[in-house]
């Protein structure tokens, strides 16, 4: 066991996905002598040498485009993608190349690409820096979707995704990059849970909050904060946001009966969306009240001095609370 | 200042600025710069290449035929371009890797396509026609120059790994006004990855002529990004070969990425989805009938006294097998069971997917009793 | 009136936009001689010239990124994007400015911006032919998004897309280009609904069947099969994906209280599962059973000979309306 | 077969292919392209220049200074850059119309940005700093390159207009790499667009040194797409307004666009959030700071005789009178109310995000009187 940031334990886990396997080479933008803007790459040039460590030219679209045809001749590629919001340029290449090679060719082309992406808000950066794509991503058949909330399932999952055969798109909250945890470094991947489970935070049984990423924090503060009102949660962190681990959501629903889902991301169509007709289609009978989002806004990432006013907090999760318990709210303009 | 650039102004210059060996009516002069690239071919070498292009032109004209007859939901015939893909495609060596569009039947053809190969994604059975690993050719490509990228990165790869081999891609005019068309060249030089862009100016983008994407030589772009190119004249299969080898041997010997500009002309349909009457002339059809590939270089050979009766009829015999088998192969496919839309998403189980697929297996189950 | 197929009908809508406003300008592939591979610019170049149907090199990202710039000029762009598929190489334009610029600018640019998208699958197509990526764009706050299922939807919503300020993606199924119906040519732009409103096109009781697009006609024939069996659905066309006309929706769904929704495009995080959660939010008391999803599997778009095995039909749906109703079906494992 | 192409080995090389009138010492050289284009400059027009390159100076220290106490953001620093920015920006007209990309805080002063134009973007207060239509002056784009094509669809409206006007847009080395500025310059060739781009080439992006984008001249890929280019040095101010004003002189006669690469150097960091010493040398940074902009038309007017202590001491107290009103106005902005983020996400409402708005207004209300 090792206390490390989030930051260093995703970069312990590229270290030794590349240990593991010489076919994996990694490719982004300033990730070689810098370490990446994150300086998550940090020291993986030296180790490795620039043709594992490849600094690339500027342009996203390249990166992903010249990552398949790595793939294509073998190599497991892990590409970083600087922020969020600079992922939409490669758009094209991941949606119709990277997710669709190995349908079209009936499995016989595989494309083990690995797509880091430092993600979300609550930092105070400039326009495009706090982006939640992971929608868009979800959406898309032929990808898996990751999305951490500290620094053990960092370190496990981002092996696990190098590992697949199956391209990841690996979301990283970069609000917690600085944050601590402890980090099993020793246990082999083939005795870790599979990547995909999601994990039961804190049991619960009057309700169910469900969200992933930097905002699994947010909802253990607020569970923490609901006990003290004498109502109890249940958080579940999903981790897997393509496929979504059913399974331990649903039964958690029926237990709790009432479902809060929370991202940052905006609504409209967005993942609480999915979670909820897919909760609602499996647990309809055990649910007493209609399953609520608490969401960003359906507004372009506001200017940093606003987006404390976008991001859902432990106040917006609770008033959610309040009211799929049907206690007073702000809605139904109560307690005031 | 930039030196001055003066635009193509039509369809005569164009082809001046073009490499050539043969000319038009077949007879071969020298070129400084291309005649060492091929001095080792022989009379019979240059017979086998015109068998290649008279048997592609005869797939090309089957599967037009099978798309007309219903057989393939949509054919994009290659007719016109045959010295290009031929010439350039028998240059390559066997480990080579191509990264191709979707008109290159040419090229899966050179490199051993057996005859289901070229209508089995046309008629909307398989994602691919064919497989990569054993032809050595990435599946046909629809998106408009995201292959150039794959070819780059290929080829990224193959330095890596210090192999003796060259990536090579085929894009259309059209193509080279897309960003990653841009972008491979730009990776490609940074990286002097061992790369060969082919494009085959065909003079058509649908339905847009090329002074819509360039008014000056597409060739003339490369060198600004590095990448050393040369403008070649697309219906004379030894310049395509020539040309080809150039390319080929530079990249191979680590000196990075080379460009070919191969300038034909798309004689058909842009697919058999397309009516061309509606844009271009029959007096600009009529031209390039006159330049045919394939007449250039049968009229090369009969010259040289190297074309017999025989031999022609021999390689329209080769044409017509190949024809019947592509035929029958094409009527005798079996579409995969219904549950095959699920085969291949995923590499390893996706739960979400598993409960989509028995869900749908139980609902097509539940017809079994009724039909 | 006028009998008009819908592919002639968006390009009567087309001309009267260009006639009422010279601001308004056409680009895209093929769009000038050819009138675009569907012919709906037929005759445009014709009557307007080259400076306002404009033939574009073959570059999305260069089509919509110029349509901004004209935008910033003052002009009104339509973009034809050739086919569904080909859209994501514009995707960075679309999300990052087109969405963003109005609100970047807090209102000072505007982006009239309409890009129009031949849509969905059921046509044989090769690859990249018969994508639905609605939801992508529903997702993305700034934009909105019109579905249309027929031709008097096609030419006023068309027209109203072009005069809209805000920018509008705009998805024509083109399957049913070439069917016919009839279209009001005079009704002055003023006097119409205004775009966004759902419509009820058949009144029903069981059940609401909510769709949009081409499975529109499949969702009125299975209402009249349906009928056939006694069971008497309601047929809604949302016709506006972003915003929903959830007014309409609820009052249909606190009626029935059992709701279907169904498209072509995949499931996860589609806008079904959008209007399934928006509708359980709104009427949960109502509800009596769970909302059920009729769509393309979450799979790449299939090869063509497999086509009809994703796309949803009336068979599909009709299993989804017994379901919903509690009726034997698929997973009850009964009639048969 | 294309030409030989040669990459750039060093920096000296680098800049003498570049065009020059005022060398490092600020002497004058003939300069037999661009002479004629600043004949008309007096000694007080370069006055001016050099007072604008002052302040701008003081404008970009003092962003970073509000950085570094907290009031701003981020900031990101043009120094070293000033006679890239203010030459070309002061050879525009009044109608020409500007898209930048983020470090271009040297142009929008010189298309007369007030104090609070400067920050208000990076304090997080707005998505722009500015008004786009007063200054002709689009918002500061991030997106790497995007911008170049909002330039180009400009220009394409200008000459569907008739205008007499010419886009104008700013952009990075890195920023050659994208597709975007490749298609930019393939749509503005296709048009014959009035457009004028002008790459900084600051010689890295963030840590990436040029040569990860290009071994070779970047001014050099123009004319393969059809357009004129230039090569200048950036940190000579006479050549930048002289080659601007050719540039400007091709576009607005009807000649479609022109490329500028102007050879200068980042000599801050690439954002306040970044430490450049993790990725260059103390070495390269000395060389540049001998080739300082400022300094190099000071010394020009020195020799001239044309610049005063008087002079100089006013054009300091310029600067500091600008910095000490950005800063009055940076401290006393005051951030909008909370529901302020739902305003201008569209132009004409949209029934789905009124309810949100009306729900978060409800949500705020219900804290009234809790506080
Ligand atoms: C990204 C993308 N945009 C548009 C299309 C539609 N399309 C298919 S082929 C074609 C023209 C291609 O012209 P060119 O590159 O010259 O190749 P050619 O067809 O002449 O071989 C177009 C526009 C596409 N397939 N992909
Ligand atoms: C599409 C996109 N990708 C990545 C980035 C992150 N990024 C911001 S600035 C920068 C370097 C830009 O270098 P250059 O174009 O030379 O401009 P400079 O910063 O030197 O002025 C990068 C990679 C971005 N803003 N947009
Ligand atoms: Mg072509
Ligand atoms: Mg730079």
């Amino acid at each position: 066991m090792a206390q490390l940031t989030l930051g260093k334990a995703l970069g312990a886990g590229l270290r030794q996905a590349m240990r593991d396997d010489d076919k994996v080479v990694l490719l982004g933008e300033d990730i070689g002598r810098l370490g990446g803007v994150f300086r998550i790459t940090d020291g993986l040039l030296d180790e490795f040498g620039p043709t594992r460590v490849i600094d690339t030219p500027l342009a996203e679209s390249g990166i992903v485009g010249t990552a398949v045809g790595l793939a294509f001749r073998g190599y497991r590629p892990v590409v970083e993608i600087q922020f969020d919001g600079f992922v939409y340029p490669a758009f094209d290449q991941i949606v119709a190349q990277v997710a669709k090679l190995h349908y079209r060719t009936q499995g016989r082309v595989r494309m083990p690409i690995t797509i880091r992406i430092p993600w979300a808000g609550g930092i105070g950066a400039a326009e495009h820096h706090s982006e939640s794509p992971e929608a868009y991503f979800v959406h898309t058949a032929g990808l898996r979707v990751i999305a951490v909330s500290n620094p053990e399932d960092a370190y496990r999952s981002l092996r696990q995704a190098v590992a697949s055969d199956d391209p990841v798109i690996f979301f990283e909250p970069k609000r917690l990059y600085h944050h601590k945890g402890e980090v099993d470094l020793d246990t082999a991947l083939a005795d870790s849970p599979p990547m995909g489970l999601a994990r039961v935070m804190r049991t619960g049984t009057d309700a169910t909050l469900i969200t992933y990423g930097a905002m699994v924090a947010t909802a253990l503060d607020a569970a923490e904060a609901a006990a003290d009102e004498g109502v109890s949660l249940e958080v579940i962190d999903l981790r897997s946001l393509s496929p979504v681990d059913y399974d331990s959501v649903a039964a958690s629903v029926r237990k709790t009966g009432r479902v809060v889902v929370a991202h940052e991301a905006s609504r409209e169509a967005g993942v609480a969306a999915e979670v909820i007709a897919s909760v609602t289609e499996r647990c309809f009978e055990y649910l007493e009240a209609a399953p609520l989002r608490v969401t960003g806004h359906d507004i372009p990432y506001p200017p940093a001095k606003l987006e404390k006013f976008h991001l859902p907090d432990l106040d917006r999760m609770l008033d959610a609370v309040d009211r799929v318990l049907d206690r007073p709210n702000s809605l139904t303009g109560a307690d005031a | 200042m930039s030196p001055q650039i003066t635009p193509i102004s039509d369809t005569e210059q164009d082809l001046e600025l073009a490499e050539r060996i043969l000319q038009p009516d077949g007879t071969r002069i020298a070129n400084h710069d291309l005649d060492r690239y091929i001095a080792d071919l022989s009379a019979e070498d240059i017979r086998a290449l015109h068998r290649d292009m008279v048997v592609l032109r005869r797939i090309d004209a089957e599967g037009v035929a099978l798309q007309r007859q219903g057989q393939l939901g949509l054919w994009a015939p290659c007719r016109g371009q045959e010295a290009t893909q031929i010439g350039t495609a028998r240059a390559l060596l066997a480990q080579d890797f191509v990264f191709p569009s979707y008109r290159e039947t040419g090229v899966i053809y050179a490199r051993g396509a057996a005859p289901a190969d070229f209508v089995r994604m046309w008629r909307g059975e398989e994602g691919a026609g064919h497989d990569p690993e054993s032809l050595r050719v990435a599946p046909l490509q629809i998106i408009i120059g995201a292959q150039t990228l794959h070819a780059v990165g290929y080829a990224l790869g193959i330095r890596h790994d210090g192999a003796d081999e060259v990536a090579v891609t085929y894009f259309g005019d059209g193509a080279t006004s897309q960003g990653d068309v841009n972008e491979a060249m730009i990776f490609a030089s940074s990286y002097r990855a061992p790369v060969v862009f082919v494009c085959q100016n065909n003079h058509w983008a649908i339905s847009e002529p090329v002074s819509v994407q360039s008014q000056y030589p597409i060739a003339g772009r490369a060198p600004g990004f590095g990448i050393p190119s040369m403008r070649v004249d697309g219906n004379d299969v030894l310049a395509c070969v020539a040309s080809m080898r150039w390319a080929l041997e530079h990249a191979r010997s680590g000196n990075g990425p080379a460009y070919i500009e191969a300038v034909t002309y798309r004689m058909g349909p842009h697919t058999t989805a397309d009516d061309p009457t509606r844009y271009r002339s029959d007096d600009e059809l009529e031209k390039w009938r006159g330049r045919d590939p394939i007449a250039r270089v049968e009229a090369h050979l009969r010259a040289l006294g190297e074309l017999s009766d025989d031999q022609l009829a021999e390689a329209e015999a080769a044409a017509d097998a190949m024809a019947r088998e592509m035929r029958a192969e094409c009527l005798g496919m079996v579409t995969r069971p219904p549950l095959a839309v699920f085969d291949g998403v995923y590499a390893e189980p996706h739960s979400g997917l598993e409960r989509q697929r028995s869900e749908y297996a139980a609902y097509l189950a539940s017809f079994d009793g009724e039909v």
